[in-house]
């Protein structure tokens, strides 16, 4: 078996329990700082999954989850944190 | 040999991750978890990137010239990783400060005291 | 000229006709007596001695239309009312329902 | 026009990054590359507010060479997390912290500096460029020293000083 | 009696999963076939996916951002500020 | 290993689901859809479905936790509770 | 291997929307659920067009060992799901939109009490 | 720039025309308000003209078909490939017999606008919106495609929507827009999930294709009722019927007499699916039974809960219901007829009589909602209890309005009595007490009308108005003439525009022949 | 938010530009396309809206230009359908195979990927990708304004 894929399973596992945080958070925070874990980790596995199957192309989609996850991020604790938009 | 140092960074971008999940459900508040959150993932993040990069690069050397394309990329994403990480950790601190979360066991808090003056 | 299972609808046909019995009437109207003015006492109302009552009251307003026959049918217009409840989930909960019986209906139409 | 030209630069660099594949650029790319680096500078030049200034060769040189003190730091901020977590001691505490910085691009390099280095988190920066750090394990050492230098060493070690040579 | 039409209602679509066919291998795929085959002559491009997309179901395409412009236009309408 | 990374992909995409409908603060749940996005672009990635699944990036990542949070914001963050 | 795990999960999560359809009245929890519904049929359209062992059908720099047509996954779905996601982006935001008019106009998102027009 | 290069093209046309128009409104909206009114008069009879420039070549006996994007967009299958594989829009009697209905109200609904909707910020924008409107019922009557049909249902959806709430300075209308809005992607999330369920099996997306290599197993089925309970949600029937007067009332009353199209264009792609798709294949009584009690349900219940309605527009709203149910009961009745061949000279009757019933409903309840407009431009309200005695100034508007009202009771000689004559008669083939519901519905009709007319038009003169603008007399004008030649030439109608209609619904073989035969 | 947010707003939003604008341009050879990437660099616009405030963004971009710009994407989609019709056979028939710009057709099988190929591709691609910026971008302003006081 690809050792990548192995890799993406124990990945799996990891977001298993970071899921648990977003189920459990007491607070808004906690469950974001859940969300944050988990993007990272998402792109992580795209990363791995692209290279084990050596489609060279699958990367962008991993880029683009970097780029991206963080707005997600900054939108909730703007709205925690007050103010207009 | 370059087998071997990919299972290595694999294995250290695994463990990593894992112990930021570990971490996760173990920390009592926010800010700890952030602790946890922000730095394994990034520096497990890092390594798994850098396993991909690895294996792009060996791929190039031996002849498919495509595969430094996939080298480029995951530097890419390693790189806006690191960039947003640690500042979206910092929006979520703050973000949990104004809403009024208190650190848990907290011996000091001068943020606090600095908006109650 | 549009011909149906059973026979055939000519709106001209009809129409002729109408005109017809609308010229038969005109001739009955007609035969009638011709110094009748219409402004006698007969055509005011009386109501058993009480005054008129104002133009805008005796307008039957749209609410008292059909009064006895939405009460003869209460029993039919409580349940209709009950069923407009103009809750939205009311509304694609009937069209679970309802799909629902139609997978049963077809289904059930197989094995019969 | 400054920032234009400085933004376009940097897309059209990353754009040539992007659309490497091994072999040379062909002609098509290149020429895409500058009209589509041309729109992206202007939005950006338009759009961004533009407080940080190109950075210099020297300050990319300077970078190279704090990448490996930062992986270094950042390398024990995990194994000291590990610890953390395995043991679950902690002592936690926001504290005051006064770099004196002035421009917001070396606050930023500090603050991430900071968030991904042993113990330490940026919660807030206010106004005057001061920061609030949360500090996973709080020394009462810090609290008896009244140097500002010297409160700094103890949290983040030399990173004010690296965090002024690249940003301002 | 909502909850017997959803369980009915769940039984007949999770019947609908067991009737499909096995994951991974599609029952017939002429027009797929074709479209993978032909799209690099036909197009002249490299990714099928968006040959099919702007190509041989371009019509669609034209629908899907008139009903972004259309929802566009709506949520203007919706939120501009009217005398009341 | 592609098969155990399905089901487990499977396993989160309904909690994660069920989480965003079970919560009663409105910010819980688009977070928990958040979540699911993000799986979801995941499991589309792994079905070798990459524009999809850059698609659902773009969209779930931004533009649908960005409309979620202005709407909450402009309404009320938590959902009456139930008499 | 897995028999048909992925078209359970499709219909697993229509029925989770559903639910929050049917039985949450909140309107913004309905759109969170009309949300789940639009994701789990982009899910089905993806599926189906799943091939064993098939890759992206994308000839760039393709690892070699492909054969074509039937190492690639079908192309028509995703073209479908694609158009999909849209409109579920292009409703959102509309109902999104709507609910903010309603809770202006109604002060509450409750839709039981957002219902003068009935009978 | 000849006949038969534009004759070719216009499939493609009609839907490009008024898309064009719709993206180009936002620029010519900047240059001034004349030239925005006047561009969207011009485009809308622009094409009304194509639509009957292009019915006149069909209804001659030759539907078109036209492949999007094909080298020759007159062969629907490629050289190599056994089934089609672009788009193709299927051009028969019975998609530009429903396009002449859109385009018509359209048209009429654009002039009436022109004074109706008052000058604010966001006129531009509806007109765009009314524009994409008709580019969405045309393309879904004029589609060849499942998926194609889904894109279009969704771009009508959304256009209504955001008109419904074009008031959106009141709750109420915001209220029925977000009730549209959510029942609508419902039935559109479905419909996407039938259309799956059947590419899963057949890899194919194209009506005809589908319609040849169905096999009706369990998975067609299913797929069928989420299409059949979807659709007849969409078009108003009656157990799912809630959102339509919520809707109906709340829109400004030009686009509710659009709305009635666009739910007329829902049930076009409901009987689309019933005979084009699944055909003589499956038993077509089953469904046809299915269709005949919601048409009962409908008609029944749409009128009864009319009765006692205080608002003028829910009131006509409830009627559209049950005028629906005229046109599930006459095309249940042929499906169910159709299935049964020593009836189907009966079964094709009843389906004129059902498609014949939709252009006439379309028209007048148009015309009737454009009137209930007139009213409530005069008076600002909808309350039937706050008017009275309007035929005193308001003689043009009580004089359509009387039409409409005698013609959706089916009074003769106006149109809804010949359609309702056909349906009687076929009804009466499957069983009596069909017939009689329906002319028992078709009195009470009446009943309700005259109560409408007695509370608006009749009594003192109350309220001093003057008669409404030109503009809107124009566009009522143009739906009331169409009526009246409805009523005059029944016979010419039904046997040069429905009967090749219903032809087209009810001959399957024909439509696969069309398409991939040829 | 605070400067350092602003900061790496500043400096990724380059970068997000420019990605979107390279998945746009290679739609027809990568994953890709007008939506992703107009999906994409809406992103851009939002985070600038969440991270400077809907108020400033709306001094520099306002959406009334923004829908404008979404108009002439549509248009530009709508005007190259028709000219498949004019020019050559149908409604948006690909008539640039074959032809110098974007007509290379590349080798069947794997290669390395041609830009200058695709036909009407690409430009219904940057067509789609300005329609989706600008409607998109447009719609989280309009919604991110609403909810501020009367101007």
């Amino acid at each position: 078996m690809n050792v990548f894929m192995i890799a993406l399973v124990l990945l799996g596992i990891s977001v298993a329990i970071a899921m648990i945080r977003v189920l459990l958070g007491p607070t808004i925070p906690d469950r974001i700082v859940g969300l944050d874990t988990i993007n990272t980790l998402v792109i992580a596995g795209m990363l791995l999954f692209g290279a084990a199957q050596k489609m060279i192309i699958y990367i962008d989609v991993a880029i683009v989850y970097a780029l991206l996850s963080y707005i997600t991020t900054l939108f909730i604790a703007k709205y925690l944190q007050g103010g207009e938009l | 040999m370059i087998w071997e140092i990919i299972y290595i960074c694999l294995g250290i971008g695994i463990f990593f991750n894992l112990l930021a999940s570990i971490g996760l459900i173990r920390f009592p508040d926010v800010y700890t978890r952030l602790h946890a959150g922000t730095k394994c993932t990034t520096f497990g993040g890092i390594f798994i990137s850098l396993a991909v990069i690895i294996y792009g690069l060996w791929k190039w050397y031996d002849g498919d010239d495509a595969m430094i394309s996939l080298s480029i990329h995951a530097f890419f994403a390693m790189l806006a990783i690191l960039l947003t990480n640690p500042t979206g950790a910092h929006a979520i601190a703050r973000a949990a400060h104004m809403s009024g979360v208190k650190p848990a066991k907290a011996v000091v808090d001068e943020l606090e005291e600095v908006k109650n003056d | 000229m549009l011909r149906t299972t059973g026979g055939y609808w000519d709106p001209v046909l009809w129409i002729i006709a109408f005109i017809v019995i609308a010229i038969v009437a005109y001739i009955i109207r007609a035969m009638g007596r011709g110094d009748y003015s219409g402004k006698g006492e007969q055509t005011k109302p009386y109501i058993s001695g009480v005054e008129e009552p104002e133009k805008e009251m005796v307008h039957i307003r749209a609410g008292n239309i059909y009064w006895g026959f939405m009460e003869s049918m209460k029993g039919y217009y409580s349940t209709m009312m009950k069923i407009h409840t103009g809750l939205v989930n009311d509304y694609i909960s009937w069209f679970v329902g309802i799909s629902a019986l139609l997978f049963i209906f077809i289904f059930l139409v197989e094995v019969i | 026009m400054m920032a234009l030209v400085a933004s376009t630069v940097v897309c059209f660099v990353l754009w040539l990054l992007l659309t490497f594949n091994g072999k040379a650029w062909g002609n098509d790319e290149i020429i895409a590359g500058i009209i589509f680096s041309i729109i992206g500078g202007a939005i950006t030049a338009k759009l961004v507010e533009k407080d940080y200034k190109p950075m210099s060769a020297l300050r990319w040189l300077m970078f190279i060479a704090y990448l490996p003190r930062f992986f270094y730091e950042m390398a024990k901020a995990n194994f000291d997390v590990a610890y953390r977590v395995i043991t679950g001691k902690i002592n936690p505490g926001i504290v005051k912290l006064k770099p004196g910085l002035k421009n917001n691009l070396s606050v930023t390099i500090l603050a991430n500096s900071i968030t991904l280095t042993p113990g330490t988190l940026t919660v807030d920066v206010d106004e005057e460029k001061n920061l609030y750090i949360h500090w996973i394990n709080v020394k009462d050492k810090f609290f008896e020293e009244d140097d500002e230098k010297c409160r700094c060493r103890y949290i983040c070690s030399t990173f004010p000083d690296w965090a002024r040579r690249l940003g301002e | 009696m909502r909850w017997v039409a959803f369980v009915v209602f769940a039984a007949f679509l999770l019947f609908a999963a067991y009737e499909l066919h096995p994951f991974g291998e599609p029952d017939d795929s002429r027009m797929d076939d074709y479209i993978i085959s032909n799209a690099q002559n036909e197009t002249a491009a490299n990714n099928a996916v968006t040959s099919v997309v702007f190509d041989y179901r371009g019509y669609d395409t034209l629908g899907e951002a008139t009903v972004l412009f259309t929802a566009i236009a709506g949520a203007l309408v919706v939120l501009r500020r009217v005398k009341k | 290993m592609f098969e155990i990374a399905l089901i487990l992909l499977s396993a989160f995409m309904i909690a994660s689901s069920i989480i965003a409908v079970w919560f009663k603060d409105l910010l819980a749940s688009t977070i928990a859809l958040a979540v699911m996005s993000l799986i979801l672009s995941l499991y589309f990635y792994m079905l070798h479905a990459p524009d999809v699944a850059i698609a659902e990036a773009g969209v779930g990542a931004c533009i649908t936790t960005a409309l979620l949070v202005i709407a909450i914001k402009n309404t009320e963050r938590m959902e009456e509770v139930e008499e | 291997m897995i028999y048909s795990i992925p078209f359970y999960t499709v219909i697993i999560l229509i029925l989770v929307g559903m639910y929050a359809m049917i039985f949450r009245r909140n309107l913004i929890k309905m759109a969170i659920g009309l949300t789940i519904v639009e994701s789990a049929v982009n899910l089905f359209l993806v599926t189906l067009g799943y091939r064993e062992g098939g890759v992206a059908p994308i000839y760039t720099n393709l690892p070699s060992g492909i054969k074509i047509p039937e190492g690639m996954v079908l192309p028509v779905p995703q073209a479908l799901t694609l158009t999909s996601i849209v409109i579920g982006v292009a409703i959102l935001a509309l109902m999104l939109s709507l609910s903010i008019m309603i809770y202006r106009h109604y002060g509450t998102l409750d839709s039981k009490k957002v219902r003068r027009l009935k009978e | 720039m000849n006949t038969d290069w534009l004759l070719q093209h216009s499939p493609a046309l009609i839907i490009a025309l008024p898309l064009l128009a719709a993206f180009l409104m936002p620029v010519v909206d900047r240059i001034s308000r004349k030239a925005r009114n006047v561009f969207a008069i011009i485009v809308l009879i622009v094409e009304e003209i194509l639509v009957l420039f292009l019915a006149y070549d069909v209804f001659g006996g030759n539907p078109h078909i036209y492949t999007m994007g094909a080298a020759n967009p007159l062969t629907t299958v490629p050289a190599q490939a056994a089934v089609p594989i672009r788009i193709v829009l299927e051009v028969d009697a019975m998609g530009i017999f429903m396009a002449m209905i859109s385009a018509t109200v359209c048209l009429a609904a654009g002039i009436y606008s022109l004074a109706f909707i008052e000058e604010e910020k966001g006129k531009g924008k509806y007109y765009t919106l009314l524009l994409l409107i008709l580019v969405g019922m045309l393309g879904m009557e004029l589609t060849g495609d499942m998926f194609n049909l889904f894109v279009f249902l969704e771009v009508l959806t959304i256009a209504c929507t955001a008109l419904i709430a074009y008031r959106s300075n009141t709750g109420d209308a915001v209220e029925g827009a977000f009730k549209f809005l959510i029942i609508s992607s419902i039935a559109a999330l479905f419909v996407l999930f039938a259309i799956a369920l059947l590419y899963a099996q057949y890899d194919l997306l194209n009506m005809a294709a589908l319609a040849s290599a169905i096999q009706y197993s369990n998975l067609d089925k299913i797929a069928l009722v989420l299409l059949v309970a979807a659709f007849a949600m969409k078009c108003g029937s009656v157990p799912m019927h809630f959102w339509t007067p919520d809707a109906y009332s709340v829109a400004p009353a030009s686009i509710t007499a659009i709305l009635v199209a666009a739910s007329q264009a829902s049930l076009y792609a409901l009987f689309r699916v019933c005979f084009s798709l699944y055909g003589v294949t499956l038993n077509l009584s089953t469904i046809g039974g299915a269709l005949i009690i919601f048409g009962l349900l409908s008609m029944f219940v749409g009128v009864t809960m009319a009765l006692p309605q205080k608002d003028i527009k829910r009131l006509m709203a409830y009627h559209a219901i049950s005028q629906t149910g005229y046109m599930l009961l006459g095309v249940g009745v042929g499906l169910y007829l159709l299935a049964k061949p020593e009836f189907s000279t009966y079964g094709i009757k009843a389906m004129e009589g059902g498609i014949f019933h939709i252009i006439n409903h379309a028209m007048y309840k148009g015309l009737l909602f454009l009137t209930s407009g007139a009213i409530f431009y005069r008076l600002k309200t909808r309350n039937l209890n706050e008017m009275g005695g309007l035929g005193h100034s308001m003689k043009w508007t009580a004089i359509f309005f009387i039409i409409g009202a005698l013609a959706i009771a089916g009074i003769p000689p106006f149109n809804g009595f010949a359609s309702k004559l056909l349906i009687y008669e076929a009804a009466y083939k499957v069983s009596p007490i069909l017939s009689i519901i329906a002319m028992l519905v078709s009195i009470l009709t009446l009943a309700s009308f005259v109560k409408v007319f007695h509370s608006a038009f009749m009594g003192p003169k109350i309220y001093d108005v003057e008669e409404v603008p030109k503009s809107m007399l124009a566009g009522m004008a143009v739906l009331t003439f169409v009526i009246i030649l409805f009523g005059l030439f029944p016979g010419w109608v039904v046997g040069n525009i429905v009967h090749p209609a219903a032809q087209a619904l009810a001959d399957q073989a024909a439509y696969i022949q069309a398409v991939i035969g040829g | 938010m605070t400067p350092v947010v602003r900061t790496i707003a500043a400096l990724i939003f380059p970068f997000i530009i420019i990605f979107s604008f390279y998945v746009i341009m290679h739609g027809h050879l990568t994953p890709g396309g007008g939506f992703q990437g107009g999906a994409i660099g809406a992103s851009a616009i939002v985070m600038l809206i969440v991270a400077y405030g809907a108020r400033n963004v709306k001094k520099k971009a306002k959406e009334e230009s923004l829908s404008i710009f979404e108009s002439i994407g549509g248009l530009v989609f709508v005007i190259v359908g028709i000219i498949g019709f004019v020019a050559a056979s149908s409604f948006l028939y690909n008539f640039l195979v074959g032809e110098p710009l974007f007509g290379t057709i590349p080798p069947f099988g794997s290669n390395p990927g041609i830009l200058n190929s695709g036909g009407i591709l690409p430009i219904l691609n940057i067509a789609v990708g300005m329609k989706v910026i600008g409607g998109l971008a447009s719609v989280v302003l309009v919604m991110a304004l609403a909810g501020g006081d009367e101007e």
